[in-house]
């Protein structure tokens, strides 16, 4: 039993933290936001410089080796620091998509220029009547010749937009609900036949809805096993779950602590509101949350590796679940102890609260995970 | 005890919904309904429209063109006008600045401001709060000082709703600091075209521009526009805050917002099942409706005392404002990954561009943070809690 | 629309008022709860000449023709001495079964006996696997000439020792959980067969294990139409939970009382702890709390009486829902605002959290009508 | 960063909870696992089984006869037992005044009572609190006057837990009534047998004898009985709060009633179907649950840490109490109408009466009631976000 952090993971952790410190204030942050595609590519190519792109696949892909923990490492400072690069889609949901399903060859081909900055991902996974459910599949992939013509709409993609390649499930058997008979393909986003409409998010990102109308694909482009795909996709996405917990405790750790810097300066009655007992109480128990949020995050982030898929499902479940609790108390108390400033669009708070409030939506939310934790136990 | 509305009163609401019904116009309630951005001329038609009524001021007395309503009758109409999805009056002139002239001002202020508010001629904005001056108002800093037949104002006001379209802009600002800090305050009525008065946007968190800043440097207001006497400003402060906050529990919005939620969580889908039907998501929703059973009855039980409502409002303005929320965060929630989706664009009346997702899942988000401001403004909940802890349990 | 009481009304909880302060304090009730029986005759009697025990029924029944709401008007004065005496079992409950069901002949025979205070009832309803669902009746009562024989065991029957005669419920046709089949006997507990298990309950009341061995009953043993009690059962439940939302407001609100009074008394670091922000603001929600049950118990003992069906069950479960979070609410921050004191037996505010926590498991809880009001929305 | 326990840890833990599966009387167990009455034999005989193992002091240095385990082994130890339904070992000899006397006390003391305590032959209570001096504990009015070799004790003690079977208290009693409140209180060990002391049972909201009052008339203490310096006993009070409260996570405990609580749950009907599996109840538990995973982690992050506990313990008394106090609510919701009856003589281990309802619904209502102290003793829960506030948070 040992948390401490190894020095290459705190060397890690201090550099992006300096980076973010630095180089992503809150300006630098609405500019990259108001720019047209979002998101910086300078700061992109800083990430692989660092090393983040790459830091969760094997050596042998062109990646460091590391484990789910400096994934987890390296989410929390992005959370800290609300960045809205597309680590999320193309590195941890994309990435392990290839990584878990992938031949030998595509991870070669493939998870080494994820590593180089030189390939963006998106996960076209949910679709418009999916909700939170992996195995709600209307994207149908048939069977021309040795590939595949695939139809359908999928819903919220993270960055499809701003991707190279799109990893889509599609169904190749089955009913619109059933286990069995989803398969992952790799569709270059510019194919023919593949339409993007993107938007922003509420919380600074971006997303789009992706239609694809008789779009071929050769056999190169189907990921991992015709027709099985879910388990594979259920791990992928659990692993992405644990990131994005561990994401929504750094930005609660920053939340909070500005909240309660601002608790310390700002007077009213000639004194700090700080000051006020209830609103101490009130900051200690977001400081608890904060800590319970931590706990489930750490140990999702190990036990998102285990063996035994009940024990990942309901360890990552849980952790989702705290964090979706906890990122909801400390959002929406941390706007109301800024009082109007609270609301302002100029105030970083309001930005991780609606961070946190959008990691809720992503990948299931407190029911979902309610739900699958009670079948997991 | 008769908890049965009486006849007349149930004619009354047959009244009030055929005329809302009949004038409300369509383009305006559809805005309001889909929480689209709402212009400065829907607010004014609509307030024109009951202007021509006689209905837009019923809380005026009589001989100013008020209603003489009862609470009740009150209730009825707001409700009524809440749940068809018509915008809400603007308070500033008609329900806060214009019960403070018909009580303190002078002839002429009531002779000239009281029919431009009472036909929307004027549109008016408050200035209460500033930087530094939130929950503490008394500790407001913007100051005026006579100068001949004007006063000189210089200083900063925040969160001026509407701002930007207003005529008019009522003031407390400091006369005197030499005096305890309430005694020192004064009430001003401001024309927003004086030269020296710079309007500010403050963008909210839905990136609507809704609040202002107001910058007041060496703004010369004429000494006519002093009402009652200079220091006294608190006092009248105190009777605007006191004087309509039933209001506050906005019963009506709220039931249209849970019918609403109601009707998207039967079209939203879970595991194929409408969403409605999930207890753990059915619970949420019915907690809510509970609650906002017990807070029209609590509301009733207000207008209903013979007294005038004291400081039991504020249960009114907390749990109408818990209610609110909770309904827009389960309506958000409701979303399921269609609540990330964020154009503003979309929120604009004629805009009709490819929707992403059902449609009333575009302004869910940003109606969900832009909702956090109820329980700031108006005297925060912890203001509220602060009042009643005093006033009512005597801790 | 009107809050007033009627100067009867006024006059009927006055005097209740009255006679519970005076002759109804703590000591007094603990040496009720203390005796033989758990409730005092002489209590009862005096209700019984203040007009308490027919105050709903018809005058033709020998009560006095008043209304659900001088019922809550009752139950809220009980509430607030938290009086033990079979109030609700044998007028409420006990009185509206047989109000509603009963043949004019029972009635007349009945209610005016309950009304002089001649005559106690219990109502058989739960078994031990029914929880709160009416529907869930077990207990069987066969034909045999002209009569029935029943069989069965019903559970927590409140008061069933003391009581003269029964209401039980019993299966006359149908399956375990059937609608329809559902019959209501009247049955001497004295009766060869029967066989009475009485307990204290925690919150200073009695109940009883009831079992039925054999037990012959006749005819006129029949309380309203065979195999068609259960939308019979229902209302009269509807309106006992009514009547308890009543109890529990008085409950509530004296316990705010004490608990607000303590706050101002108590001194801890020089100070009354009531000026104390974070117990203030607690205080209010108890306040809040408080207020919005009354709203709600108000609303249910007007319209516990709808023609409607469904307005009256989605009422009566919304005020039940309410007083049952609120009741939990208040009776836990009341103990912990007393601190050591709250979890003393010596002091009232523990015995009125205990009746509020009873009261939410009597006839349905808090997820019980949640699901039954959404089904009858 | 490694979540697993070490090799050496996992032995530990297979030693420990054989040793206890061989030698925890299952008559003892069974009263804890079904919440019956403990015996003061019951607690005095487990605690001999631990003594003769050398357990029953791990927080000592080994040179008193403690064990030298780190935190983490200790948590072992504290999870195993509490699972497997062992009787907590009464901290008020062995966990509190132990230290006190091995830090402070003199060379006479720590021979003569620290084996004693060692071997459970004395019983100890704590003499803190007072009827006026609860959170505010420093404000003590029980006094203790010189008089030759004696002290002269007169006052009262109260919440003393367990007193009734008490051998010896540790008071706090003040000798100076001149001085600043915190530096006239003194800490003496005193004789329960000493003439002119009353132990008066509280009976608690479960009819229960587990605390009392303590009163002392012109009580004679030696002054050899006076730990340290006289007026330093606030310092001593102080040492003895912080130095072991990781343990009042109690999350052993907590997961075996949450166990307790499934299983109960999957026995229950609710129309028919077991009561776990109806998903409004299902989450209430899941909920627990997850707070108490998170518990886990975040009590192994403290233990973990390289410097010594500090105010942030204060997290583990609130969330371990909140979790407590959840599972006994949902454990008494779970049996329905048969939460209400009350039998306290079921409680007793030699009881044998009829049952009314499952055996596992009669101590539910009774034990929900008991655990609401948890959040009231040990420094209440709003202390503890005092502590937190004003300690780690800086406000």
């Amino acid at each position: 039993m040992d948390f401490i952090f190894s020095e290459e993971q705190q060397q890690l952790r201090d550099s992006l933290q300096k980076y973010i410190s630095k180089e992503y204030g809150f300006e630098a942050r609405k500019a990259i936001i108001a720019s047209k595609q979002g998101f910086s590519d300078k700061v992109w190519a800083q990430f692989a410089d660092m090393g983040l792109l790459g830091v969760a696949f094997d050596e042998a892909h062109g990646g460091f080796g590391g484990s789910s923990v400096d994934t987890m490492l390296v989410m929390t400072e992005l959370g800290r620091g609300i960045v809205v690069e597309p680590y999320f889609s193309t590195v941890v949901l994309g990435g392990s998509l290839i990584d878990l399903a992938g031949s030998e060859a595509q991870k070669q081909a493939l998870l080494s220029e994820v590593a180089q900055g030189k390939l963006l991902l998106a996960a076209a996974l949910g679709e418009p009547n999916s909700r939170y459910e992996l195995n709600c599949v209307e994207t149908t992939a048939k069977r021309d010749g040795a590939g595949y013509v695939l139809n359908g709409h999928k819903a919220v993609v993270l960055h499809g937009e701003s991707a190279d390649k799109l990893v889509v499930s599609a169904r190749t058997a089955g009913g619109a609900r059933e286990a069995k008979g989803i398969s992952l393909f790799l569709v270059e986003r510019k194919a023919a036949g593949v339409t993007v409409l993107g938007y922003r998010t509420i919380d600074g990102m971006r997303a789009a809805e992706i239609k694809f109308a008789n779009v071929k694909v050769g056999a190169d482009a189907v990921l991992g096993e015709i027709d099985a795909a879910l388990p594979v996709l259920e791990r992928a996405a659990d692993f992405a779950v644990s990131a994005l917990c561990a994401e929504a405790v750094g930005a609660m750790e920053a939340l909070n602590a500005t909240t309660f810097e601002y608790l310390k300066t700002r007077q009213q009655f000639g004194r700090p509101i700080g000051s006020f007992q209830a609103l101490q109480h009130r900051a200690v128990d977001m400081m608890i949350h904060n800590e319970q949020s931590r706990s489930l995050a750490l140990l999702a982030s190990v036990k998102v590796q285990s063996e035994d898929p009940n024990e990942r499902k309901r360890v990552v479940s849980a952790a989702k679940i705290q964090i979706g609790r906890s990122g909801r108390l400390i959002g929406q108390e941390a706007i109301q102890m800024h009082g109007g400033m609270g609301v302002s669009n100029e105030l970083a708070a309001g930005h991780y609260a609606k961070r946190l409030a959008m990691i809720n939506a992503t990948l299931g939310d407190v029911e979902h995970h309610s739900e699958r934790f009670a079948s997991a136990a | 005890m008769d908890l049965n509305y009486t006849k007349e009163e149930q004619a009354f609401r047959d009244e009030v919904r055929s005329f809302v019904r009949d004038n409300l116009p369509k383009d305006i309630a559809d805005k309001v309904l889909h929480h689209k951005r709402l212009a400065k001329d829907d607010w004014v038609r609509w307030q024109k429209i009951l202007y021509k009524q006689g209905w837009v001021a019923p809380n005026w007395p009589k001989e100013y063109g008020g209603c003489a309503w009862t609470p009740i009758q009150q209730h009825i109409f707001d409700e009524e006008c809440g749940y068809a999805g018509a915008p809400r009056v603007m308070p500033f002139g008609l329900v806060m600045v214009a019960p403070v002239i018909q009580h303190f001002g002078s002839q002429w202020q009531k002779e000239y401001y009281l029919p431009r508010i009472l036909s929307s001629e004027d549109w008016w904005a408050q200035g209460y709060s500033e930087p530094g001056s939130g929950s503490d108002l008394a500790s407001l800093k913007t100051k005026a000082v006579r100068q001949g037949d004007h006063y000189i104002v210089d200083g900063q006001k925040t969160w001026t709703t509407l701002g930007q379209y207003a005529d008019m802009i009522f003031c407390l600002v400091r006369t005197d600091s030499t005096v305890k800090k309430q005694e020192g305050i004064s009430f001003l009525l401001i024309d927003m075209k004086s030269p020296g008065i710079t309007v500010r946007p403050i963008i909210t968190l839905d990136e609507e521009h809704e609040v202002n800043e107001v910058f007041f440097d060496n703004v010369k207001v004429p000494v006519q526009n002093l009402v009652g006497e200079e220091g006294k400003g608190w006092t009248y402060a105190k009777f605007l805050l006191g004087h309509e906050r039933t209001g506050i529990a906005r019963v009506g919005e709220s039931k249209r917002e849970l019918e609403q939620l109601k009707d998207i969580a039967s079209k939203q889908l879970r595991n194929g099942k409408p969403l409605i039907e999930d207890p753990r998501f059915r619970d949420r929703v019915t907690a809510v409706e509970v609650e906002l059973m017990a807070l029209e009855i609590t509301l009733l039980r207000v207008l209903s005392a013979r007294s005038k409502p004291g400081p039991e409002v504020s249960i009114l303005k907390i749990k109408g404002t818990d209610i609110q929320q909770a309904l827009t965060e389960l309506t958000m929630e409701a979303m399921g990954p269609y609540a990330l989706p964020f154009r503003p664009e979309a929120r604009d009346g004629n805009w009709h561009g490819e929707p992403v997702g059902p449609e009333y899942a575009a302004p869910a988000a940003a109606v969900y943070f832009n909702y956090r401001k109820t329980s700031i403004y108006g005297g925060s909940n912890e203001i509220q809690r602060n009042i009643i802890s005093q006033m009512v349990l005597g801790l």
